[in-house]
């Protein structure tokens, strides 16, 4: 099959939607002349005049602009160069798009998406490298979707610039430019469904974003000594596919959830608290995360390294269940 | 004022009858939340009347308000249904927003109402949405976002003004400086004596004028939709007025000068208008007491509606979160 | 002892540290001259001139400057009206002051306290009502605090404004009015050091803010048919008290986490997940979460009261626990 | 320009030789960034150093400055110790943020260098906080804010400018307005001409100038910094500048008009002061070679020092996240 790059699924989600409904537009910075800091609007503008907004470094009003057009029935997708950048669109995220269609007694539909960056690895530092997607995911009325490959990130988009909700859609940077297979037919991804991106028997991994490769690094290194590892990427942080998880670890008895997030009130936690209210008694070994360290990201390059899960740690973790 | 003449009886009458109608409602409202039926976050704008009508009457069904915390009269001057107004701001089912939302959220789309809000400064980004919305699809129609002074010194409404001016939007920001944001004077919050010098920071007209004269209020905010709706953007208007009652209900106004209040009652906008229909004799007394009487009836009738409609089942707790199809 | 209420208790810390020390100034809209929207800050404008400033409407401008002041050794305290409007001030706080000392390679000390009322229970509606603990809990920098009696509230607030590093201190608003013992001796309590509220052996209930007071009921109705709970308020919710919730889990066998912010992400799943790790083969039964619903928090009264969890929620899944 | 004649040539040679310390220090690291010694995100303001070093030479070393993404130039003219610099940008344990930091934290408290940041327009708010804490502690001093054309739309410049004009803080802020915010032009960003109108939405003094000009950016911020010093406020200044290599480091800068770049190099503000100190025979071709040599030097050390510094260890990643006694 054809490969290209998460930045060109992207693209091409975009250009697709797009195509399809003259009532879709979006906004951000850098995204249109330029074609967007990563390139995943490029040709956009070109392609759709009027319907493709460089904004002034305007964050809180480029989100309230993107929420009150889809208010009023206008597609939005909003870009977020950073999402480290979205902490200053965060009211118009959280309190106004996330809560609107509640506090309107079900009044409003909100068609819109906040498209950002995530996460580290290009010695960028503290404040251009977070995950963010639990600050999002706990909030209700959101939906949070952190893609790890192309065709999952075209496939989400699809289905995420569709959907009549709020929707926050995390692209982890350094996977804007890795290739993967991407069907030339159209396709959408449903929101909420995970994916068994390998199937094992022996203990269940769920990871997230950059994680899922490393993650499937230590399965395929490990299936050659015989141990079968399961690794789900949820995709969907919220609403998370509980189901599929559960149905996992009932199987293998044993849970590693792994995230690029901080430890600390990470997402590792809601995970292994709902496999315990739903699966406790199929447990052989305690849950166990690994996740970020609990700092800021720094500048140095092998720090930063260091700072989120690399594939030994993933690989002791699972040894470590399985004893 | 040349205005006045080209405003027929039927509409001048129809501004005084809705002026009084959102008064009616508001001072309903005071005494519904002393017995604890209304309750929450409630901020009314009696004395404020004349900016919500005024601007409101220059707006068609399709174009759209988006307006703050205060937003009672806006919405209402808009269309929003006065019934499921009422029947929200007491927690009710058949309220517009089933009861969830109460004051600080008030909406009906239906009119064009986009919402009040209870962030200060978030409804200048919606506006610019709002006005975007109209601009992509190619409708010659135009949003007005009503807003305080304390509003002003936020963030999004710098953001928000900016951009509106850049992609030239139709939309009309109306800053209602009431010169209280909570206990904090105008003065207190910045060393500027109009908000509207700000507009020459984006690049759009501004103006300011007596929100408390109707026809002004009419007159001025006619222009800037008229401006908007022609694809020549936005404008700033500053409407100075004043709130009777305080920042919330219950609010003692210790930080009144002496005096104040009774000042600005004088300027009564009602009143105001009231004396020139009848110094014009477009009314008489009976005309007068007549809609009064009216819009006594409508807002009776509204709270009956409310106090008739049920209160939310538990259940109601977990719908609206999602929109599903 | 004396009874005070919270919101006593807290201008009691603010006058007293800014008393003895000059250099404490605090900032904040409506909290000089109205003496703060619920009294907190009453009286210290008179007091301390100069050094209470009431602000205009710009919580970015009043974090920001709350950070560069300590920045430049001014401790600062600032106040946000309701905790919601703290989304406005995100980026100050996490990118700024929680990450500074990690950026500035130490170069840096950062004594701010950023003051906010919390959660529900006043009729607000969605904009005026979240419990926001987590996703401050969350960020690497930050402490955050969140007192459930006016002598919790007084003894941190004094430790907060004499923390060198960002301090988030959430004060459970509909607890403001609420009286309880607080000596009129100086006291200071640790930042990271737990409660135990009342002493049990059968189940351990970690609860927070609000959610004590209502353990607290159920342990009193339960002991009566001589089920023996033991409720334990952490106080600080990060730097969390591990050490203290891990030992009583283990006394007990049993684990109920309670907090009124939203299920999904909420604190209950990082306790868990300690815990999971810390004494998994101590554990009897599931550990349970009670935990607010994920919904936004609606205006009526019946369904606000609804949307967090009452006695009888908790009372239910305790007993459920020992099933 | 009178401002020359009270200069004195040591005082003129210093600021020649510190914009040469910039330059030299910045075209070194485009070098570095190439080997891949230095890395993330790097912004250089080569073109622009007249600002920095004539906006620092009114300060005293207990005067603060926060500046933006691209604070290299500002943070040596206050002072910065060039040594850390370096080892911070190669990301080095004896850098001053010990490898932590990068180009958008550099930071060195000892000389009031209160940090670049990487968040455009945060800098405005924290340049607020400082002031406060001057005007709290009772101290005579000022707060420099440099900051871009881009970060002047950011809804921090606004809420912080209106803040510091309230308290009259000493405070002055510089926008550096060279044409552009990454690829987007001034005039795609705002509708204005002049950023410096907007000082007049707070009450406060605005001023545009060239800020290639050293003499004019030296008087202007001094007189600023004077009025701040004594109590009288903040002062908005716009300085029109240009940044010769674009907006990172590698970037194409596709989005610039032919023969844009060769227009501003004519005006080399470096060599601008050249010409000066020639003409006016304040220094013969010698000396010049000499500071020139001399920065080049200074920075040659630097850079030695830098490859001699260790990376961090692995256990560095732990440390400095709290403060602990
Ligand atoms: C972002 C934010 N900060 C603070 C508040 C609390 N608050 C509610 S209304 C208000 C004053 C608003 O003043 P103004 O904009 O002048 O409107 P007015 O009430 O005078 O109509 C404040 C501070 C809020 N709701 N939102
Ligand atoms: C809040 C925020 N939005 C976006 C960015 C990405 N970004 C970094 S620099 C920059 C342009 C800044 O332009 P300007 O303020 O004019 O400064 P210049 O780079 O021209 O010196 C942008 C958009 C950021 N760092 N922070
Ligand atoms: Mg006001
Ligand atoms: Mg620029």
């Amino acid at each position: 099959m054809r490969q290209i790059t998460m930045a060109e699924a992207i693209n091409e989600a975009l250009r697709e939607e797009m195509r399809k409904d003259p009532n879709i537009f979006i906004l951000g910075e850098e995204i249109g002349l330029r074609g967007g800091a990563f390139t995943c609007t490029k040709g956009l503008m070109e392609e759709f005049p009027g319907r493709v907004l460089d904004t002034p470094i305007s964050e809180s009003a480029i989100a309230g602009a993107a929420y009150g057009a889809a208010l009023t029935g206008t597609k939005a997708v909003a870009e977020f160069m950073f999402s480290d950048f979205s902490f200053i669109a965060m009211d118009q995220i959280i309190n106004s798009a996330a809560k609107s269609r509640y506090m309107f007694g079900g009044q409003a539909t909100i068609p819109v998406v906040f498209r950002m960056s995530s996460g580290s690895g290009r010695q960028q530092a503290a404040q251009h490298s977070q995950s963010l997607e639990v600050l999002y995911a706990h909030i209700p009325g959101l939906k949070v979707i952190m893609p790890s490959t192309p065709y999952d990130a075209k496939g989400l988009l699809k289905a995420a610039i569709n959907d009549y909700n709020p929707v926050v859609f995390l692209e982890p940077r350094v996977l804007y430019f890795k290739k993967g297979e991407v069907p030339e037919q159209e396709y959408t991804i449903p929101i909420g469904k995970g994916d068994i991106k390998r199937s094992g028997e022996d203990v269940t991994v769920v990871a997230t974003g950059v994680m899922v490769e490393r993650s499937l690094a230590v399965a395929e290194k490990l299936a050659r000594e015989g141990i079968s590892v399961e690794v789900i990427d949820p995709r969907t942080i919220r609403p998370l596919d509980t189901e599929l998880i559960v149905a996992s670890v009932k199987k293998t008895g044993r849970l590693i959830v792994v995230h690029e997030a901080p430890r600390t009130y990470g997402m590792a936690g809601e995970i292994i608290a709902l496999v315990m209210e739903q699966a406790f008694d199929y447990l052989n070994a305690p849950p166990q995360r690994v996740a970020g360290h609990d700092v800021p990201i720094p500048y140095n390059r092998n720090l930063e390294r260091l700072a989120i899960p690399l594939e030994e740690d993933i690989e002791a973790v699972v040894r470590k269940s399985l004893k | 004022m040349d205005v006045t003449t080209s405003l027929s009886k039927e509409q001048l009458t129809k501004m005084y009858y809705d002026m009084w109608i959102i008064r009616n409602f508001e001072e309903n409202l005071l005494d519904l939340y002393q017995k604890n039926l209304a309750y929450g976050g409630m901020h009314v704008s009696v004395g404020e009347e004349a900016i919500a009508v005024g601007a409101c009457a220059n707006l068609k069904r399709e174009d759209t308000i988006v307006t703050s915390h205060r937003g009672h009269g806006h919405c209402i001057a808009k269309g929003a249904d006065l019934k499921g107004m009422m029947a929200e701001l007491l927690a009710r089912k058949n309220g517009l927003c089933k009861g969830k939302g109460g004051s600080q959220h008030i909406v009906d789309m239906s009119v064009g109402v986009l919402g009040a809000q209870g962030i200060v400064g978030a409804g200048c980004g919606i506006a610019v949405g709002s006005a975007l919305s109209f601009k992509i699809r190619g409708q010659k129609n135009v949003c007005v976002n009503f807003f305080g002074d304390g509003a002003a010194n936020t963030g999004s409404f710098h953001e928000s003004l900016n951009m509106a001016a850049l992609y030239s939007l139709p939309v009309v920001f109306i800053c209602e400086n009431n010169g209280y944001a909570v206990s904090t004077s105008f003065a207190r919050s910045t060393k500027i004596d109009k908000i509207s010098v700000r507009a020459g920071s984006y690049g759009m007209p501004g103006v300011t004028i007596d929100g408390n004269n109707i026809f002004e209020v009419y007159k001025t905010v006619g222009e800037a939709v008229e401006r908007a709706r022609q694809g020549d953007g936005p404008t700033l208007i500053e409407a100075v007025t004043y709130r009777w009652y305080g920042h919330y209900v219950g609010d003692p106004c210790t930080y009144r000068p002496p005096g104040e209040l009774e000042r600005w009652k004088e300027k009564d906008p009602i009143l105001f208008l009231e004396k020139y229909l009848l110094a014009n004799k477009l009314c008489c007394q009976e005309e007068i007491d007549g809609l009064k009487a009216a819009a006594g009836k409508a807002i009776a009738e509204a709270l009956d509606y409310a106090l008739a409609s049920p209160e939310p089942e538990p259940a109601d707790l977990f719908t609206d979160v999602y929109f599903e199809k």
